[in-house]
């Protein structure tokens, strides 16, 4: 049907990525919308790494003996290295977001984000 | 000399903190100063390109040119001023933290070519922003800050899929190359890859439809930090979407749809501001106003209006953080930022301040301001844009009328608090308002500097027109 | 020589202008039905009022008003030519024009309102605030119609006026604008419909309300000259001035039985309601005698 | 930034202002003053319009800040907005210029490039910055409450020059110009002559002195703008003639209000009158001010308007100048009010004593009489700098045979004779009268009147200061002008705008997922449109 | 189960945006055509002659975009930071039960890990593994003591905080030392080594030795604000 499976997990990574969208619209409890973002990001990983390898290629690590680095059937290392980075990222503001959802929690006594009006004209 | 510079000692500095932890806002200040020391004398080598570790194409690019010297320099003075103003507090560290790595944020967004890199200090500097929003702990400032976080992670969604996009169809990430190759990729793709990034960088630069959020976190957070945001961080996005679209050369009905916007931005925002009764949120509103005429000025992609753009971003900036920094200096005093508080105190000092700011922001002769509205409107007047330039001054009307209705507080209240200011808050306010004098009656040195860089920040794109 | 002029001028319209008044007074009577007192009456009274002994008065400014008021009209009597051409009779006019002279008109009356107001008298102020407002109606209708005159004659100096008609008096050229003068000419008469101001015989008010004694002798004096001068400035912008003293005393003759006849006629209008008249129907006539101009 | 260039006309205004903000000056207010006189001086000696700006925008705040000490906050707004919005008038019409000119200088302008569009859109903005500055009716709004309610001295600056900034602007900008634009300077001078007579019945109506002085300072002006759409050489004369005298007159006038309020602590005129002989100096110095005011014979006044209405003449504006003339005729009744209110009648019963000495205010008052009775003497003594700026302005020279001569296409008046007659006659009657052997009985005070053959008590005030002029209103059709007020438009403009202002901030008032929402729905809809 | 009740309308209609809007992007994307040459394949080339690392991700994340992960360590630690700033180190840990067994396997597990997070940092640009994930290793292991230990346990703030600033500094110097003696900044300044070795990849080992001293100290710090935030 396909030629690789790149459709297949365009398709499943966007999907996974509105479920995600939608988690964050809708949802009204800050610790969900935090994870629904952490949701949103991995499928958008998952679209980059997943469409980014070839059927065929080997990871961009010389394994065997290691006497020799030979790129010939190696996947590009960037995404890879690039994904890494982001990951890390990621968790580093789901740490920082969570952190203030629980103080904030503790300041308020609620996390639904329906319910945040201390800015605004009047107080 | 290395452009890196900008970025490691900041950063180098944050790292070693736990060696001077009871100094650290005289770190920051001399930090900062050395930065803008730093800044300037790169002046002369312009425009430095440097490529980090290897060659291209694999190389992170970071290049000085005119425009992001400007915006450097522009960055580090505003930093000093900030570090000096609060050299009176005792040392903070989260807010060492914070500006600092705000700081190596903006300066990498300007410098960095580099579409990945350039993430990377999207996500510095939006965090650095959060964790200043969050500053005053308190149910407000968490408030805030989430608020900021929700919608910045929802950018930066949309920031990495332009990234991955553009990777996977281009296969670089150096801007220049991605500009070579832009026009290579499926339509329908560089739409996309167009779109997303509007988006993303569109709440960054606080575009009208996307800047709902940003009296919120200008309410929630210290007004000195709501300065820096003003004058640091809300430019650097500006300079960075104005960037790529020349960059990317968007075509002329993209463009448009950017005036349109920026147009919105800046009515509505001012429009929005009128009737409000807190000084903080006026002040945001003001800021989107003035925003969306640098973005009005910058989506013609003309030599002259990229000229007074440039310019007005450091007048705003300026004024603006004065603005913000003598607020910050009365909410501590009088412990509130609604309007009335203009009728609570007595110091003649800061009335002049609060006078020349909000002068120099209606541009009123003969302040800053004013040579950058005129030389916008000269520019205007240049490509015939005359619709343009009545949305201007009709909406500067509504502008006075929020301003003038804050200054004409002065005047009213009985019992007055005697605020007196302490001769280096006198030192830094006294230098900024003379600076916003000095720049409006002799604004042709920077204007040829701006001129300049407006040459460097357009690149080709006028020419494709 | 000029001084000798001034002097004939004067004497002459005081003469004609208590002549004038003592039939004035004698006519209304007849067409009231009555006889009427002697032709020199008023002329008697002034003279009677000079020499009284006493009279009250409120200070300089109270002093002064009346004087202010007689000079006014004395000025009016020296600047309105007497006759159409030639040197003689001619007075100061050749040193002022038609639009001084309007607003030598008002000065009279501005001393006046200064020495009635410095008496505490409310109704001597009323009559002044009446005539004021009265004013504003009679002098728009008068306007137009002087306006007419002089773009017709292309200058404001009377020689040119007289010139423009030495073919055809401007009663005949713009009958409009002489009706439109006319009506306001009887209410600076003084002459009913429009004599609110003075109101002489019912009601005790009006400006001179206060004045006694030789100030009202020398109010009766300048109102006579006035008068004339009003007549003569009528006769010069509509009837085409005098050819001589004949012509003249005709001339103002007419016009004084005319204005006289209809005054006496009409029933007193009251402020509101000559000011309403006057902003239409003259108004209409000035205007649409302009517009055929 | 800054391009100065010495002119006649230059000279003149700022020699007026000079003369005022001199005579004005006092210690309290005198930095803010000095900087108002510098911004008058950018405005009158640049010779670009970037400087003309400049000084205009100075101007204007500096008048705000020095108003800011007494007026109240709804009027300093009014102030600034109307201000403003003529300055960004101005601003957007200096742009347009420069779009066409490509300079900025003002010799550099040629109106006859423009294209029709663009020269209308140039004449009506600055014609916009003209009227505010000037107060014409519909932007008048600001202009009362301001003279009300500024320090007395301040309006006086207020009415006597800063008004004046608006007839500089326009000869500089457009009658200096040779350009055909006919409809707009139609419209300006029958606005101009609807003006002064709205402003004279709005005038006759006030209790507040100050109020009267604003309305009557909007109507002279309306004279000024008639004049000036004229756009010829002895109309021009008249401008600047009446320019001048106004300046004088209410220099003249302002400060008598001043002291009068001064020593009697009161500003209205139902609560003053019969000062006359109290401040008797003050009084005269009232009627020479409203003498010249109502433009009558003798003073300098006439001149201005005898100008006006021989330029009109030439024109054949025929009702243009009945209106004119018609406004200044009813211009008496306000000129007879101030001075009645004030000085004449019976004095109010609840009198304070008086506790300042007018002395210092003396002095602007004299020098500015004193010029008018030199200009009514010598009606034609400035002809020669008129002429030369007219000149300079490109139209033909002025005549000019001697100094007493007043000469106009329509006519000339010696004001030497006229003024020598007035004396003469003046001293003769009054020698005549002093002669009659009659004596003259002193009244005991004021209500020592024959009131029906009764005399008052002394509760009974019969002051007729307040209600004068009030049985105007029963008029019709100046009821119906005195019943129009440009202020409920603003009103209503700014409820609405208001309004708009809380609609729209509610926008920044959505909830975080609405806001995503909204974004989530613009980039899908933006998608779908692209694609 | 009530659908009316759970599902509102308002949620169905944001559903459906979502839908549409992913399958719009669907539509794009499906079509994606995928570049045909990439940078990383210029770096798959010129990998063994620059860095000498068997491990080409290594040398992406270390060598040629050392500056991200810079940037990366920095977010790291700007992030932990905000968490110690708002959620204070409370005294009372949320897992404060005894449990023998636990307590038995973390102390013959936590060596082992730690040697094992070592060997994984140092063996980075050899296989699999790095300076992220063998930090996260060892913070794991002091995750385990933290639930294991209760109260009693704290980590030192000091050796925390002095070897997450030194390791963030050292990677700074490294990266300025570039720019001293090569030509410029994140330049291999050491010698490559031979491919496979232990000592080789000239800079890169370093960088991950300071990367992984840096995560495991912030990991570790992180989990335990998180464990200890019962009273803030």
């Amino acid at each position: 049907m396909f030629d690789s499976l790149h459709p297949l997990i365009t398709m499943i990574s966007l999907a996974i990525f509105g479920v995600a969208l939608l988690g964050v619209l809708v949802k009204k409890n800050l610790f969900k919308i935090f994870l629904a973002f952490s949701v949103a990001e991995s499928a958008l990983f998952l679209f980059f790494i997943g469409n980014h390898y070839t059927p065929g290629l080997k990871a961009p690590i010389a394994a065997d003996g290691i006497t020799r680095f030979d790129p010939a059937f190696m996947v590009d290392p960037l995404p890879q290295a690039m994904i890494l980075t982001t990951i890390v990222i990621g968790i580093a503001v789901s740490a920082l977001g969570l952190s203030m959802v629980i103080r904030y929690y503790k300041l308020t006594g609620h996390m639904r984000i329906d319910k945040m009006d201390e800015l605004g004209e009047e107080q | 000399m290395s452009l890196l510079l900008f970025i490691l000692l900041p950063l180098l500095a944050i790292f070693l903190m736990p060696f001077y932890r009871a100094y650290l806002h005289y770190v920051s200040t001399v930090l900062s100063m050395a930065l803008f020391g730093l800044a300037l004398t790169c002046k002369a080598a312009l425009p430095l390109v440097e490529r980090v570790a290897v060659d291209l194409p694999l190389a992170i690019t970071f290049e000085l040119s005119s425009v992001s010297w400007l915006l450097v320099t522009l960055f580090t003075l505003s930093m000093s001023l900030f570090s000096l103003y609060h050299l009176r507090f005792s040392s903070n560290k989260a807010l060492f933290v914070g500006t600092n790595m705000l700081l190596v944020g903006v300066i990498g967004l300007v410098l960095s070519r580099d579409i990945f890199n350039i993430y990377i200090f999207f996500e510095i500097s939006s965090i650095s922003a959060y964790l200043l929003t969050s500053l005053n702990q308190d149910a407000k400032a968490y408030g805030g800050a989430i608020r900021y976080m929700i919608i910045g992670a929802f950018a930066s969604l949309f920031f990495l899929l332009s990234i991955m996009l553009i990777y996977l169809t281009i296969g670089v990430l150096d801007l220049q190359m991605i500009a070579q190759r832009f026009n290579l990729i499926d339509e329908q793709v560089q739409y996309l890859i167009l779109l997303s990034l509007f988006i993303a960088l569109g709440i960054k630069t606080e575009l009208f439809g996307l800047n709902f959020w940003v009296p919120d976190v200008y309410q929630a957070s210290r007004s000195a930090v709501s300065g820096l945001f003003s004058a640091m961080l809300s430019k650097s996005y500006l300079f960075l979407l104005f960037h790529l679209a020349y960059l990317l050369h968007v075509s002329t009905s993209q463009m448009a749809f950017l005036t349109l916007v920026a147009a919105l931005t800046f009515a509505v925002a001012e429009f929005s501001a009128l009737k409000s009764r807190e000084t903080k949120r006026i002040f945001a509103f003001s800021t989107l106003g003035q925003i969306g005429l640098i973005a009005l000025a910058l989506s013609y992609g003309d030599t002259a209006l990229t000229e007074a753009a440039l310019f007005l971003i450091i007048v705003h900036a300026l004024a603006k953080l004065m603005l913000f920094l003598a607020l910050d200096l009365l909410e501590r005093r009088l412990g509130s930022t609604k309007s009335e508080i203009f009728a609570r105190f007595e110091s003649l000092f800061l009335m002049a301040v609060f006078t020349v700011g909000a002068l120099s922001l209606l541009g009123i002769p003969p302040f800053a301001g004013f040579a950058a509205k005129l030389s916008l409107l000269k520019g205007l007047a240049g490509l015939e844009a005359y619709g343009a330039m009545a949305l201007i001054l009709t909406v500067s009307l509504i502008e006075a009328a929020y301003l003038f209705r804050l200054l004409s507080g002065f005047r009213q209240g009985e019992q007055k608090m005697v605020v007196t200011l302490s001769p280096l808050e006198r030192l830094i306010f006294g230098v900024m308002m003379f600076a916003l004098l000095l720049l409006g009656l002799m604004p042709q040195p920077l204007l040829a500097l701006c001129q300049e860089a407006a040459q460097a920040m357009l690149g080709g794109y006028h020419a494709a027109l | 020589m000029v001084l000798i002029d001034c002097f004939l001028m004067l004497l002459l319209a005081y003469g004609f202008g208590f002549l004038y008044y003592g039939l004035y007074r004698n006519l209304s009577a007849r067409v009231h039905g009555r006889f009427g007192p002697s032709l020199a009456q008023s002329f008697f009274d002034s003279v009677k009022l000079f020499v009284k002994e006493q009279s009250t008065t409120f200070g300089w400014m109270f002093y002064a008003g009346p004087i202010i008021m007689a000079t006014g009209a004395v000025l009016n009597v020296l600047f309105i030519p007497f006759i159409n051409h030639g040197d003689s009779l001619q007075g100061l006019s050749s040193s002022a024009n038609l639009i001084v002279v309007l607003y030598l008109m008002v000065l009279g009356p501005l001393g006046n309102a200064l020495g009635v107001g410095s008496n505490g008298n409310p109704f001597g102020v009323m009559g002044i605030t009446r005539g004021l407002t009265r004013l504003i109606a009679l002098e728009l209708p008068f306007y137009l119609a002087v306006i007419g005159v002089m773009i017709d004659a292309g200058s404001a100096d009377f020689s040119a006026i007289f010139e423009a008609q030495s073919q055809e008096m401007n009663l005949l050229k713009h009958p409009l604008l002489f009706m439109a003068a006319f009506i306001s000419f009887l209410g600076f008469m003084g002459k009913s419909p429009f004599d609110v101001v003075g109101a002489p015989q019912e009601v005790y008010s009006g400006p001179a309300t206060e004045f006694s004694g030789k100030f009202f002798a020398l109010l009766l004096s300048q109102s006579a000259m006035f008068s004339f001068a009003k007549l003569l400035l009528m006769v010069n912008l509509f009837l085409g001035g005098a050819d001589d003293l004949g012509d003249l005393v005709l001339k103002t003759f007419v016009l004084f039985v005319a204005a006289t006849f209809i005054g006496s006629v009409y029933a007193r209008f009251s402020t509101i309601q000559s000011v309403e008249f006057l902003m239409r129907i003259p108004t209409l006539l000035g205007i649409v005698g302009l517009a055929l101009l | 930034m800054l391009h100065f260039e010495a002119t006649l006309l230059g000279h003149l205004f700022f020699g007026l202002s000079l003369l005022v903000i001199v005579a004005l000056l006092r210690k309290n207010d005198g930095l803010w003053h000095l900087l108002l006189l510098g911004s008058l001086g950018i405005i009158f000696y640049a010779s670009s319009l970037v400087t003309l700006f400049i000084g205009w925008e100075m101007m204007g705040w500096s008048g705000y800040f020095i108003l800011s000490k007494t007026a109240r906050v709804s009027t300093l707004q009014r102030y600034i907005l109307f201000n403003l919005g003529g300055a960004f008038a101005l601003l957007g019409a200096i742009a347009l210029l420069f779009s066409f000119m490509g300079s900025m200088m003002l010799c550099d302008i040629d109106l006859t490039l423009l294209p029709v569009w663009a020269l209308h859109s140039v004449s009506a903005l600055v014609l916009i910055a003209v009227f505010v500055k000037s107060g014409i009716i519909g932007a008048h709004d600001w202009v009362v409450d301001s003279y009300q309610e500024a320090s007395p001295l301040f309006s006086a600056v207020l009415s006597a020059i800063l008004s004046k900034a608006g007839i500089y602007l326009f000869i500089v900008l457009l009658l200096k110009q040779p350009h055909d634009e006919r409809v707009l300077f139609e419209l300006m001078a029958w606005l101009g002559a609807i003006t002064s007579v709205v402003a004279t019945f709005k005038a006759i109506s006030q209790d507040e002195i100050k109020r009267l002085l604003a309305y009557s300072s909007i109507a002279q002006l309306g004279y000024i703008i008639t004049a000036l759409s004229l756009m010829q050489a002895y109309a021009l004369e008249a401008a600047l003639y009446h320019t001048v005298i106004h300046t004088l007159v209410k220099l003249l006038l302002f400060v008598n209000v001043a002291a009068i309020m001064a020593i009697t602590g009161k500003e209205r005129f139902s609560e003053l009158g019969g000062l006359l002989y109290r401040v008797p100096l003050l009084f005269v110095l009232l009627v020479i001010g409203i003498i010249a005011l109502a433009g009558m014979p003798l003073l300098g006044g006439f001149n201005g308007k005898f100008l006006l209405y021989t330029a009109l003449l030439e024109e054949k504006r025929a009702l243009l100048l009945a209106t004119v003339m018609f406004s200044s005729a009813s211009a008496f009744l306000y000129c007879y009010k101030l001075v009645y209110g004030i000085y004449l009648g019976q004095r109010p019963h609840d009198e304070s004593p008086l506790h300042v000495s007018p002395k210092s205010y003396y002095i602007p008052q004299l020098l500015s009489a004193a010029l008018l009775i030199l200009l009514g003497f010598l009606p034609a003594l400035p002809t020669p700098l008129f002429s030369a700026i007219g000149v300079e302005a490109g139209f033909s020279a002025l005549e000019f045979t001697k100094p007493s001569i007043l000469n106009s296409p329509f006519g000339s008046f010696n004001g030497a004779v006229l003024m020598s007659a007035f004396g003469v006659v003046f001293v003769l009657i009054l020698g005549l009268l002093q002669r009659v052997h009659s004596k003259a009985k002193a009244a005991q005070n004021a209500q020592d009147i024959s009131y029906c053959g009764e005399v008052p008590k002394a509760g009974v005030n019969l002051h007729f200061g307040y209600g004068m002029g009030h049985e105007l209103g029963r008029i019709g059709f100046i009821a119906f002008i005195l019943r129009r007020q440009s202020r409920r438009f603003w009103d209503y403009l700014n409820l609405i705008v208001g309004d708009l202002s809380i609609l729209l901030r509610s926008l920044y008032a959505l909830g975080t997922q609405h806001i995503l929402l909204l974004s989530l729905l613009g980039f899908t809809l933006l998608l779908l449109g692209g694609l | 189960m009530n659908l009316k009740r759970t599902l509102r309308v308002e949620t169905l209609l944001v559903a459906l945006l979502v839908s549409v809007t992913t399958l719009v992007l669907m539509q794009i994307l499906l079509n994606l055509h995928l570049a045909g040459h990439s940078l990383g394949d210029e770096i798959l080339h010129i990998n063994a002659a620059s860095t000498q690392s068997a491990n080409a991700v290594t040398s992406v994340v270390t060598y040629f975009r050392g500056l991200d992960t810079l940037g990366e360590v920095s977010i790291l630690f700007l992030s932990i930071f905000g968490v110690a700033l708002h959620m204070p180190r409370g005294s009372k840990n949320l897992f404060s039960y005894h449990n023998t067994l636990l307590y038995i396997g973390v102390s013959i597990l936590f060596p082992l890990m730690l040697l094992f997070g070592v060997y994984v940092i140092l063996h980075g640009h050899l296989s699999p593994g790095g300076g992220f994930q063998g930090g996260v290793i060892i913070a794991g292991a002091f995750l385990l003591r933290f639930l294991t230990y209760g109260d009693h346990y704290e980590l030192k703030e000091r050796v925390v905080s002095l070897s997450e600033s030194l390791s963030g500094a050292g990677f700074i110097v490294l990266g300025l030392l570039g720019l001293l003696v090569g030509d410029r900044i994140f330049t291999q300044i050491l010698p490559l080594g031979t491919l496979g070795e232990l000592l080789s990849g000239g800079v890169i080992e370093l960088i991950y030795i300071f990367v992984g001293l840096k995560v495991s100290a912030e990991i570790s710090l992180l989990a335990e604000h998180f464990v200890k935030a019962h009273n803030v």
